[in-house]
């Protein structure tokens, strides 16, 4: 999105209209992220309010403390993600590329925790599909219930991916020093949509693990 | 290309030469003769798959092929005219090629961006051609579930994982051109000194900004429920047959506007040019254009009155619906007014813009009854709603962008078009269009309902009409195909400024530098500022051109 | 009865001639605007045609006037349309309560028809003039949508929930009835008619037929068979409520909510028995799912409305 | 060039620290039966004020131009269009899945 080199593309005619113009552009894909997310989560409210009962036997299956290490952990890297904007913004490069390097980890400890979840759901047949199972009468709108809870998730976890793998991008730039105060306008790009991916998961959370506790 | 030709002044087109120069390209110029080849492309195929409906259809007993075949043949037809023509067609080749020079600016904001957009949407198109070749798909464009996610057994998920690809292209133009406008403009271009062609690209991005991810995400959750067997939409397990309706036309009604609202803006800039004057309530035209992305966003109900929905949300969305058609009305009042006084001279693309305000009024007046409660539930899903918007989108969008491709060719290639055969072409659509789908208004209220492969006899006098109307309006399209061509090689070579418009565009020289302007233009004056009102100004009067 | 080319659909029911009345209004206003539009285009485009000699025309710059009146007219007739429009659709989609009632049950790719006395009909329906008509629908596979297009109605017909739609026809008649929503391969196939006949003809195809069994009372025995009276016993005794006048009547639900009584209710409730419990009973009614046709719940549904069930309540109390 | 933004990195501690406090809250209420509907609307409340805070002060918003402000804005706001229009139908029909009074 944004130009890779400390030089001025062409098309602008100084740094401050390329910083703008790029972080401008990032905020309105950030707009077409929310309405992407927002879709399924219609989708989750429309049936939640049609099938209260399931869901809160269903979401009751989910784990709340996996749930919960894995919001806790998604804000620790938002908080080194943030922090790394910081560093390079003050031309603090070890700290910078120490940042990332944390925000990669943690970001993948999430991904880790999800994917132990996912196999626990394996085994436990709550997997839509031929070997759904589940208690008979609340057994239809549960397969309803999960099949959110994976397509949700699932989407939120290829974001995080891709978010790494920007942040792979970072770190290993950082390290050649293309970052200075002047130009640092990737790595706050990269920052605004780990921050909002983070804040899909903070919806998702009580969504998904929360909501079925009570009524 | 025409690059090898005189003049031998360095311009976008000269300026490197090879596929590879192309392809590689950043340059929004080169960028929008890729999207012109790739759409131009999927019209024809579309057409194609329209030709076989309409031979189908001269006759009631399905004859001409298998009714697998023929609903294949409307949904491939629905599927590329709509996400592989239409969308893009003047956002992707008009506006691409103008929303800078226009503004005064060297480039949109994210070149390389633009030129990703251009590979995603041909991903997106192979993906597509893909699920066509492998035996096609039969859900109609619009992939109602459950027959979509879980009966048809056609090419369902690829087909849609091909639109989804190609959203990703809308989001990306739409974006880039949001940054541009907002960023770029060149010193003393100000809001309302803009063109209105601008105007009306800026609205359309906000939908694409703001519409197509919801389509996005609905497809890829029939792609999932197809391919994982996830139970979103599965009526077996307790799933709403009505949300995925919701989640569809949230989008694809606006996507109506998609089509529409830049070929307005290139109708309000026919019409000031052709008639040598500013267009009649310019700020009033402007922002019924940001008024119809708006509101256009909260009348996709009226799609479904009869699906099911709430008597309730119906209502709503009737009303909303009705509201819609006020900023529409507007413009149109407002380019016949600018007629007045005017010095309106009758060249091709003028022809294509008066043929446009005419069809899109009927279209629009159309849309009338389906807003109309009481009406809808008669003519819902009949081929008056095909009628309907085929007046938008064939008789106004397609109009809209055939007139800009003539007005603005001269500007894209250095050369003029054939003046008389692009008349005689305009014409020819207009009576064929008409021909065409004005007999499937009556089909439609007497009940004929669409996506019918064979159907009761006391239909065919309407459907022979329609079908003879279509083999007139395939032949206007073939002709500027052939002729414009022709041009490339033998068009006499335009000057900067072949219509005496106004607008940055007509001040560099055609075709454009590289970088669009020697030196970045300096605004001083309205959009249209064809004189003032004494009639004083600086540019002549073309002689009028022989009728 | 079809010429080659009418131009309007015959008018057969009492909702007909009120759409064609609105449809007459609207098109009035369509070709005003049209011809205004048409007429003044070809008219300032012929006179204001430039000229070899012409001088450039001077700036116009709008009115503010004009704006205001092009903006508020079209507002006032829009809503003129949205009021009438609202009014019939209100009428359209409100089955009259005294409606004779007709179960239609559509699937790839045919309409299966039931009247109350159990008469079953394939792509077929007959019905009496001058007697309001509901269709209760449901499909067993995919969207269909039930469309006459001589009675001026339309309604989806949809998997796992219940629509209707009503008429009333006026005069005799074979007429179309047409899937309008696509549904796969033969869509276009799935064609019927609905033939009127003068109440003594209606009466005489009815009996020209076997006699069937009442739908109601295949409901009842349905219900027997199934068991459901086993714990559903008049007296409303734990485990089950009592189903005696329920249709139509509100009912406490655990949670201190109320629903109505209405056929989505019956269905969900065979269907998918946990997802709303009456106050004070436990949830142990089985899920009937897979035991029980869609035609098989409109029966109980159908015995659960039938006068008897009713009658026999109030003979209790 | 702009220099960081008029953020100290104590804020950000701050921050942070509330982001885990607002998790802990949210996990806590979700095991206390608050009656009514009221658990359904709290943790959905808290997360909405974690996301602003997310927003304003890791996102920058709070020090970001207008323009930023009106996008980040649009999509909420187009969302709530989305979801209001949709339910509007979805809690009103009737025979469908029997609308709770």
């Amino acid at each position: 999105m944004s130009e890779t080199s400390t030089l001025i593309a062409h098309q602008f005619d100084d740094a401050e209209q390329q910083r703008e113009s790029s972080t401008l552009g990032m905020w309105i894909f950030l707009a077409t992220e929310v309405m992407f997310f927002g879709g399924i989560f219609l989708g989750y409210i429309v049936y939640r309010s049609q099938y209260p009962i399931a869901f809160a036997a269903a979401s009751n299956r989910l784990d709340i403390w996996l749930g919960l290490i894995n919001t806790a952990v998604l804000i620790c890297s938002s908080f080194t993600m943030v922090l790394a904007v910081y560093n390079a913004a003050a031309a603090q490069r070890r700290a910078l590329q120490t940042n990332l390097l944390l925000t990669i980890v943690l970001g993948c400890v999430f991904l880790s925790i999800k994917l132990y979840e996912y196999h626990m759901k394996f085994e436990e047949n709550l997997v839509p599909g031929a070997s759904f199972a589940f208690p008979a009468p609340l057994a239809p709108a549960a397969e309803i219930f999960f099949s959110f809870y994976f397509a949700m998730t699932g989407m939120h976890a290829v974001h995080m991916v891709i978010g790494i793998g920007l942040l792979g991008g970072l770190l290993f730039r950082a390290g050649r020093g293309w970052y200075s105060p002047e130009y640092f306008t990737p790595v706050e790009l990269v920052g605004l949509y780990w921050h909002f991916v983070d804040i899909v998961w903070i919806f998702l959370f009580p969504l998904l693990y929360l909501v079925g506790r009570h009524l | 290309m025409s690059a090898a030709q005189p003049p031998p002044r360095i311009h976008y087109l000269n300026v490197s030469y090879g596929i590879r120069s192309w392809l590689v390209t950043t340059d929004h110029k080169r960028i929008a003769w890729l999207y012109l080849l790739s759409i131009t492309f999927f019209f024809v195929i579309g057409g194609l798959f329209a030709v076989f409906m309409r031979l189908e259809l001269l006759t009631p007993e399905g004859d001409l092929v298998q009714a697998d075949t023929y609903n294949k043949l409307f949904t491939l037809h629905g599927v590329t005219m709509v996400f592989f023509f239409l969308i893009p067609s003047i956002p992707a080749v008009l506006g691409n090629f103008l929303v800078p020079i226009m503004i005064g600016a060297r480039d949109l904001a994210f070149p390389r961006l633009n030129l990703a957009s251009w590979y995603i949407y041909t991903l997106g198109g192979a993906f597509t051609l893909a699920a066509a070749a492998a035996g096609g798909v039969d859900t109609g464009w619009t992939f109602y579930t459950p027959y979509s996610s879980i009966y048809s057994n056609t090419h369902v998920a690829l087909t849609v994982v091909g639109i989804f690809i190609t959203g990703f292209s809308s989001i990306l133009t739409g974006l880039n051109f949001i940054v541009t406008i907002h960023k770029m403009r060149a010193p003393g271009m100000t809001w309302f000194r803009l063109p209105l062609f601008i105007w009306a690209h800026y609205a359309t991005s906000i939908i694409f900004v703001l519409g197509t991810p919801v389509l996005a995400i609905t497809l890829v959750l029939v792609a999932l429920e197809r391919l994982f067997h996830l139970g979103i939409f599965d009526p077996a397990l307790g799933g709403d047959p009505i949300l995925f309706q919701h989640l569809f036309w949230f989008y694809s009604h606006p996507a109506v506007y998609i089509m529409i609202l830049p070929a307005m803006g290139v109708v309000s800039e026919l019409i000031a040019c052709f008639s040598r004057k500013r267009i009649f309530g310019y700020d009033f035209v402007a922002f019924a254009s940001l008024a119809i992305a708006v509101i256009g966003f909260l009348v996709w109900g009226h799609h479904m009155f009869v699906s099911g929905q709430s008597v309730y949300a119906s209502m709503v969305f009737s009303i909303l619906s009705f509201l819609v058609a006020i900023p529409s009305a507007i413009k149109v009042f407002n380019w016949t007014a600018t007629l007045y006084k005017g010095s309106v001279s009758y060249d091709a693309p003028m022809l294509y813009a008066l043929g446009f305000i005419g069809l899109f009024t009927i279209g629009g007046l159309t849309g009338l009854f389906l807003a109309t409660l009481g009406i809808d539930v008669h003519v819902h899903d009949t081929y008056f709603v095909i009628a309907h918007f085929h007046y938008i989108m064939v008789g106004g969008a397609v109009m809209g962008y055939l007139g800009g491709i003539h007005f603005w060719w001269p500007k894209m290639t250095g050369r003029t078009y054939p003046e008389g055969w692009a008349r005689l072409a305009a014409l020819i659509v207009f009576i064929g269009f008409n021909l065409t789908f004005f007999p499937q208004f009556l089909l439609g209220y007497l009940g004929m309902p669409r996506r019918y492969h064979a159907y009761p006899p006391e239909f065919q006098v309407l459907n022979v009409m329609s079908t003879a109307g279509a083999s007139i309006l395939g032949t206007g399209y073939v002709i500027p195909l052939i002729y414009l061509i022709w041009s490339l090689r033998y068009g006499a070579v335009a000057g900067a400024n072949p219509w005496l418009a106004k607008g940055l565009e007509w001040q560099t020289s055609s075709p454009p530098p590289t970088d669009n302007f020697e030196i970045t233009p300096l605004v001083t004056e309205e959009a249209y500022a064809y004189a003032d009102a004494e009639g004083e100004n600086d540019l002549p009067l073309r002689k009028p051109v022989d009728v | 009865m079809w010429q080659n080319l009418p131009l309007l659909p015959e008018q057969a029911s009492t909702i007909a001639p009120r759409v064609d009345a609105l449809f007459v209004f609207v098109l009035g206003v369509a070709v005003f605007f049209a011809g205004l539009i048409f007429v003044s285009i070809v008219y300032l485009a012929v006179k204001y045609r430039r000229r070899a000699d012409a001088a450039a025309p001077k700036l116009i710059a709008g009115s503010l006037a004009l704006e205001l009146l092009w903006t508020v007219i079209p507002f006032g007739l829009t809503m003129v349309m949205f009021v009438w429009g609202a009014l019939l659709f209100v009428e359209i989609q409100n089955p009259p309560a005294d409606a004779l009632e007709i179960i239609a049950v559509g699937k790839q790719w045919m309409w299966k028809m039931q009247h109350p006395d159990g008469h079953q009909e394939i792509n077929e329906l007959h019905v009496p003039i001058g007697r309001r008509i509901k269709l209760t629908m449901t499909s067993e596979d995919v969207i269909h949508s039930f469309f006459v297009p001589a009675f001026r109605i339309k309604m989806d017909v949809l998997p796992g929930r219940y629509t209707t739609t009503w008429f009333e026809a006026t005069r005799p008649g074979r007429y179309r009835l047409f899937c309008a929503e696509f549904c796969g391969t033969q869509h276009s196939g799935m064609i019927g008619s609905v033939t009127v006949l003068e109440l003594s003809e209606f009466e005489s195809w009815l009996s020209g037929r076997a006699v069937g069994t009442s739908t109601a009372k295949m409901g009842e025995s349905l219900f027997q068979r199934l068991g459901c009276a086993s714990c559903h016993r008049p007296d409303g005794a734990v485990p089950a409520p009592s189903l005696v006048g329920l249709f139509g009547s509100k009912v406490a639900l655990e949670g201190g909510r109320t629903v109505v009584a209405d056929e989505g209710y019956i269905r969900e409730s065979i269907i998918d028995p946990r997802a709303k419990i009456v106050a004070g009973y436990q949830p142990v009614m089985p899920t009937y799912r897979g035991l029980i046709s869609e035609d098989g719940i409109l029966q109980i549904i159908a015995y659960l409305k039938s006068a008897e069930q009713g009658k026999g309540e109030a003979a209790r109390q | 060039m702009k220099s960081a933004p008029p953020i100290s990195v104590k804020s950000y501690i701050g921050v942070f620290l509330a982001l885990l406090v607002l998790t802990a809250l949210t996990t806590a209420v979700a095991f206390v039966d608050l009656g009514g509907n009221l658990n359904v609307v709290v943790a959905p409340a808290i997360a909405g004020g974690k996301a602003i805070l997310v927003a304003l002060y890791f996102m920058h918003l709070r020090h970001s131009s207008r323009l930023s402000w009106i996008f980040a804005g649009a999509g909420f706001f187009w969302l709530f269009i989305m979801i209001v229009l949709t339910m509007s139908d979805a809690l009103t029909r009737s025979g469908f899945s029997s609308a709770a009074q």
